[in-house]
């Protein structure tokens, strides 16, 4: 049930006539986060109508994945949200854990846990600096957040050998171990962060242009979020308390004491969808040092062999990627290639509602908007 | 018409034209070391001056990087769009320049080389120098506007559309914190102006002063489009506003402009708040007073740069709600309290007065800023969040 | 009740704060203008390489020496084609995720130096404008023969010129493995070593058996080998070859398994 | 993972909906798809709120081959026909109750799939229906807007369907070794 454009009457005044503007904000504007369109209708400088365009970095993820072995889609889930490669590759791999009985070790659950938080960290640290960055403040807040955001992905690289497209999880445990010493470097980047969190809080969250900039602006009613699917801080922020660590408990999250963030009232707008991520930085941090505490030394791969092929089953896989729920849908077929390969992209869905927030706002608000929906071209069009 | 008066006007003009447009690469410097800085970068610290053809260089922490930006900005493609307007687009830079240039003029900056035989070339002898002022950089609009009609682009039109508004509605807060000091001094007169603000009797230490200062600052980076005020070229609404489709030397012009403006206008808040001229050795070395001045303007200019590296955007309605709704109901209360404070003290000359009239006069423009503030952002304030198990 | 401006006051305190500690606090200027400058900034990227080394090898090192780039071929130490640990087996060409790696086999078996003749790539071409870095090809190797490269200078004008690499250009030696990536190196040498300890012990065992049985019976002996190759077909994960280019290998008196065979049975791709 | 819901409510509510084990997953008539899906939605036990995940799944009539021990302890091949169909799959969940998934299908014929569109019971399908309809050529009956969604209005033929034929392309660039690359050579690409 789309939302039209209001019926919208323009006003004619002694014999002048006046039509709408329309702009196609992108495929190369600066701000559509990649290469997204908006196709937006103008009264002045109010968004009268708009109508999302997609697929400009279409490559058929999934018919590729249908076409290639179980394994060798790893890497390409890399690939789809790019900022956040570890989570990607724990939702392939719980959807394929699903398929076949394995066993994960415990040193492997603890290390995905503490990537995927690490992933946590990088995306909403460096999404506030774009969503700022989009608000106008020339990039500073992004390049602290980057400033943070290089250490992790030095961890990265360190355990995995890439910073971005890390390839690290494997069916039944991880690709390799971290090296030596790797745990006490994580932890140090770990006790430092809250530091830096501070500066941050301190530079954006009272801040009277961004409070102004931010408040009622891309309100989302909690019932239209929920229908709409919109998962991750943005579901939070607007007042649902759904989080899939809490919900499902995959992997070790049961183990682990954290509180998920969520908005007290029913806005929903973008300084909500804002702090939630802020808020949600500090809980990850108090995972990641439980499960620095917790580790213990052992193997990283489980039971599996090399050989990947699950008996005729379908399974679906879902993690709370900072984004939103990343869920992956594998229908096997008894060989070593998937007969359907899925991917259900947060940021894709998410967008379902852009139409509804934007329209009534103004041409900024349209750009923040899309801003605080957090989205990554590479998995809105796989 | 004789040699001497030639001379003259050359002796005033030909140092204001190698001065400020010197300032200006130094600032596109300055500012892109200062911005790397603030966001924890190193900023430009490779183009120098060769030493041999063959290698070697003086990269003097990066300082030939305005030179090298502006021998690329030279050589570049001059893009017309088609079906823009090649007349009004080839004229926009320039006229966006000539105002900013001529303001210049009614600076009070005394050299001494003009040693007064000739006030006519001096244009801060005007005794309308700050309403003329005024007068031509509101010239300044129609460039921005022309650009923006001319270039035949919706995020060109957008902003030519935004900068009327914006360049128009500030333009009054601006007068009316001018006309404060116009007031105190009784002359539009710049060179009086700063005369009545030699030794330590700065305009800026009144109550009304610095509120005065505080409106005309803020409506300077309104009317020189900088940040937080960049609406008109705001990157990540409408790709660069009116400029979107300027490339190559015009691009740089609008650029030089935009700087001059600036100098322009923290020059005029010089004299208008901080002294012009005035500051420690002034009196046995008159030189100081050139230093001092341009020792000034080269903090605001600093001060917006930390600005434009810590703010966000406004949106257009909020812009113009702080412009009407805000700075325009201060700037008016705020020439009654100087009115007032001025009459006050004329009457009574003791210090303990005079302390409680300025006491008093903080208190009243606070109290009035924050009753504005309060009453324009009612429902903006930090919130709760609660956390689920 | 706050001050009026507080919350851009307190912003501008936090740039501010980060201008000046831009020149002070390396915590807050991380930038690193050259790799080997690391060493002089932050303690724990570099701790890789000294500073002159590690300009005489800027053209092929990256800033650690966990980071990885394209892959390369090893051999051992000699002629690089003597001792190539590449056998064509093709797994890797077949589980290449995005298809980059084209393999010709030798139509012959070739002698290596110290080790009994094996085939060996006639072709090994790698074209890295289309390698995504993914590491697969290592992980799926059972002769531990391809590795990644950390080399990134890599620009040049033409496509198929530079950019296919070719086996001649691939192939680097143990010695470089170990200068670019220490301890990746040490630990599949002490793997590689330790599962050639392991099945040295168990083809001791095996002869003792095999003694024990032709002493009993002549027939035995078959028993024990197929006791032995089942063994061998029960670990699938484990390549049940020697690596066939261990320089130091003794030669082997088992008769040799085709190494083609048994990576074919272990592939997972068909 | 969280608690799986029940089916029997289902079957038992409605008569016209299948169960199938192999999957774990409703088959439910493309003509009673919305009533089921607001039943789902709105019933007080189900609270089926959210829907995640939609997909289209395309079958080819395929036999395959499984290996059965049969009573004597000797394996041997049994071979299974597929029919040719196209399925449309929900991944169901509840946020209020926070339970889920229940799978559910709509079952088309491949020649004319058509199925009922759940844009107006859960709104997330909006975009997801439009990516089947894009890459499977599924329509969605009801459907506000069906557009191509990923792949440009000029496209023809629904990609991800298993008897797609790439055209040949002419923006493919060679690769020195495949089969790309022997058309380069013959000349058939036009620069």
């Amino acid at each position: 049930m789309t939302v039209a454009a209001p019926n919208y009457e323009l006003v004619q005044q002694d014999g002048l006539e006046t039509s709408l503007l329309e702009v196609s904000m992108g495929p190369h504007h600066p701000s559509t986060h990649g290469v997204f369109r908006m196709d937006v209708k103008l009264d002045g400088e109010t968004v009268v109508d708009l109508k999302p365009v997609f697929g400009y970095l279409h490559r058929n993820h999934e018919k590729l994945a249908e076409n290639m072995s179980y394994l060798a889609s790893m890497p390409f889930t890399d690939r789809l949200d790019y900022f956040n490669s570890m989570t990607n590759n724990w939702a392939y791999a719980l959807a394929a854990e699903q398929l076949v009985e394995i066993e994960i070790p415990e040193r492997a659950e603890y290390l995905r846990v503490i990537m995927s938080e690490l992933t946590r960290l990088v995306n909403h640290v460096s999404l506030v600096g774009f969503f700022v960055n989009d608000l106008g403040a020339l990039g500073t807040p992004l390049l602290y957040a980057f400033r943070e955001r290089e250490k992790i992905l030095d961890l990265f690289e360190q355990a995995s050998g890439a910073r971005m497209m890390c390839n690290y999880f494997r069916f039944g445990g991880l690709r390799c171990d971290v090296p030596d010493g790797w745990l006490d470097r994580t932890r140090e980047v770990v006790d430092r962060f809250p530091k830096f969190l501070d500066e941050y809080e301190k530079l954006l969250c009272e801040n009277e242009i961004i409070l102004s900039r931010t408040q009622g602006v891309g309100n989302l009613s909690k019932e239209l979020a929920i229908s709409a699917g919109i998962t991750g801080p943005m579901l939070r922020a607007s007042g649902v308390n759904y989080d899939i660590r809490k919900v499902d408990n995959y992997g070790i999250y049961e183990r682990f004491k954290f509180r998920v963030p969520y908005s007290e009232g029913d806005v929903g707008d973008c300084y909500d969808r804002f702090m939630v991520r802020m808020l949600e930085m500090r809980e990850s941090i108090g995972i990641l040092r439980q499960a620095l505490d917790g580790i213990e030394n052992g193997p990283i791969m489980g039971n599996a062999g090399k050989v990947f092929k699950p008996q005729k089953s379908e399974a679906y896989g879902r993690v709370e990627a900072p984004k939103g729920e990343l869920g992956f849908y594998l229908v096997a077929d008894g060989t070593t290639q998937p007969y359907r390969y899925r991917v259900r992209p947060p940021s894709f869905i998410n967008l379902t509602v852009l139409q509804d927030m934007c329209i009534g706002q103004q041409v900024a608000d349209a750009v923040i908007i899309l801003g605080s929906i957090d989205i990554v071209l590479g998995e809105v069009d796989r | 018409m004789t040699l001497d008066l030639i001379k003259d006007i050359l002796l005033a003009t030909v140092p204001l034209l190698i001065i400020f447009p010197t300032m200006f690469a130094l600032t596109t410097w300055v500012e892109r070391k200062a911005l790397a800085r603030i966001q924890n970068r190193i900023g430009p610290n490779k183009v120098g001056v060769p030493l041999t053809p063959y290698g070697g260089k003086l990269s003097l922490f990066g300082l030939g990087q305005p030179a090298a930006d502006g021998i690329k900005m030279l050589f570049k493609e001059n893009i017309v769009p088609t079906g823009a307007d090649r007349l009004f687009h080839f004229l926009a830079p320039i006229l966006s320049l000539i105002p900013s240039m001529l303001v210049l003029c009614f600076l009070p900056l005394d050299f001494p080389w003009l040693n007064g035989e000739q006030n006519s070339v001096k244009a801060f002898m005007l005794d309308g120098a700050v309403i003329f002022f005024f007068a031509i950089t509101g010239l300044n609009t129609l460039a921005v506007f022309m650009a923006g009609w001319a270039s035949r682009n919706k995020y060109s039109l957008l902003g030519g559309m935004r900068a009327i508004a914006q360049m128009v509605s500030y333009e009054i807060p601006l007068v009316l914190s001018a006309v404060v000091v116009v007031m105190i001094v009784g002359s539009l007169n710049a060179d009086n102006i700063a005369k009545a603000q030699e030794g330590w009797n700065w305009f800026v230490f009144q109550p009304w002063g610095l509120a005065a200062f505080v409106i005309f600052f803020i409506g300077a980076l309104a009317e020189t489009n900088r940040s937080p005020f960049d609406l008109p070229e705001a990157e990540s609404e409408i790709i660069a506003g009116y400029f979107t489709e300027y490339s190559g030397f015009k691009f740089a012009l609008f650029f030089l402009g935009e700087y001059i403006a600036m100098f322009a206008i923290s020059g005029l808040a010089v004299t208008l708040f901080l002294g012009a001229g005035a500051g420690p050795g002034v009196e046995s070395l008159s030189w100081l007073k050139i230093f001092w001045f341009l020792t000034k303007v080269c903090i605001l200019i600093g001060v917006m740069i930390w600005l434009r590296g810590t703010l966000p955007r406004l949106r257009v309605d909020q812009l113009m709600g702080f412009a009407w709704k805000f700075l325009l109901p201060l700037s008016i209360l705020n020439i009654f309290v100087a009115g007032f404070a001025w009459h006050i003290k004329d009457a009574n000359k003791e210090t303990a007065t005079s302390v409680v009239v300025w006491i008093a006069s903080i208190i009243i423009l606070y109290a009035a800023a924050k009753g504005l503030d309060r009453v324009n952002r009612a429902k903006v304030k930090p919130r709760t969040y609660q956390y689920g198990e | 009740m706050s001050v009026l401006g507080s919350g851009i006051f307190k912003g501008m305190a936090v740039t501010l704060k980060n201008f000046v500690g831009s020149y002070f606090d390396k915590e807050r200027l991380t930038t690193n203008e050259y790799a080997w400058q690391a060493n002089d900034k932050l303690p724990e990227r570099a701790g890789d390489y000294p500073k002159e080394e590690a300009e005489q090898l800027s053209d092929t090192t990256t800033v650690t020496q966990y980071s990885r780039n394209f892959p390369m071929l090893l051999h051992d130490a000699g002629e690089p084609m003597d001792t190539v640990r590449c056998v064509a087996c093709q797994i890797c060409e077949r589980e290449c995720p995005p298809q980059c790696i084209y393999i010709e086999k030798s139509t012959e078996k070739k002698e290596r130096s110290g080790n009994k003749a094996q085939f060996y790539p006639a072709t090994f071409d790698i074209d890295v404008s289309v390698c995504m870095s993914c590491q697969i090809c290592v992980e799926v190797c059972p002769f531990d023969a391809i590795v990644m490269n950390s080399q990134f200078e890599l620009s040049t004008p033409s496509r198929f010129g530079e950019l296919l690499l070719r086996r001649d250009d691939l192939l680097k030696s143990n010695d470089y493995y170990y200068k670019i990536h220490p301890e990746e190196a040490s630990a599949r040498d002490k793997r590689i070593a330790d599962e050639k300890a392991a099945k040295e012990a168990k083809k001791k065992a095996a002869e003792a058996a095999k003694k024990k049985a032709a002493e009993a019976k002549s027939k035995s002996e078959a028993e024990a080998k197929a006791k032995e190759e089942a063994e061998a077909a029960s670990k699938p994960t484990e390549p049940s070859d020697t690596p066939p280019a261990e320089s130091t290998a003794t030669p082997s008196t088992e008769p040799p398994a085709t190494p083609t065979t048994e990576p074919e049975k272990e592939g997972s791709a068909e | 993972m969280s608690e799986p819901v029940s089916h029997e409510p289902v079957l038992q509510h409605f008569p016209d909906v299948e169960w199938d084990d192999a999957f774990g997953t409703l088959i439910v008539p493309v003509a009673k798809a919305t009533e089921v899906a607001t039943w789902l939605r709105d019933d007080e036990a189900f609270r089926l709120d959210y829907c995640s995940n939609v997909t289209g799944i395309d079958y080819l009539d395929r036999e395959f081959k499984e290996k059965v021990k049969n009573e004597e302890g000797k394996t041997e091949t049994v071979i299974h026909t597929d029919p040719a169909r196209m399925e449309v799959v929900y991944h169901l969940y509840s946020m209020e109750n926070r339970t889920g998934p229940l799978v559910m299908r709509q079952r088309t014929n491949r020649e004319k799939p058509e199925a009922q569109s759940l844009t107006a019971v859960w709104r997330s399908c909006e975009l997801q229906e439009r990516e089947i309809f894009d890459l499977y050529g599924i329509h969605f009956i009801g459907h506000p807007d069906q557009r191509r969604i990923l792949m440009w209005d000029e496209f023809e033929g629904h990609p991800m369907r298993k008897d797609y034929v790439e055209p040949f392309d002419y923006e493919w660039e060679p690769t020195p070794h495949d089969e790309i690359l022997e058309k380069h050579q013959k000349g058939t690409v036009i620069f």
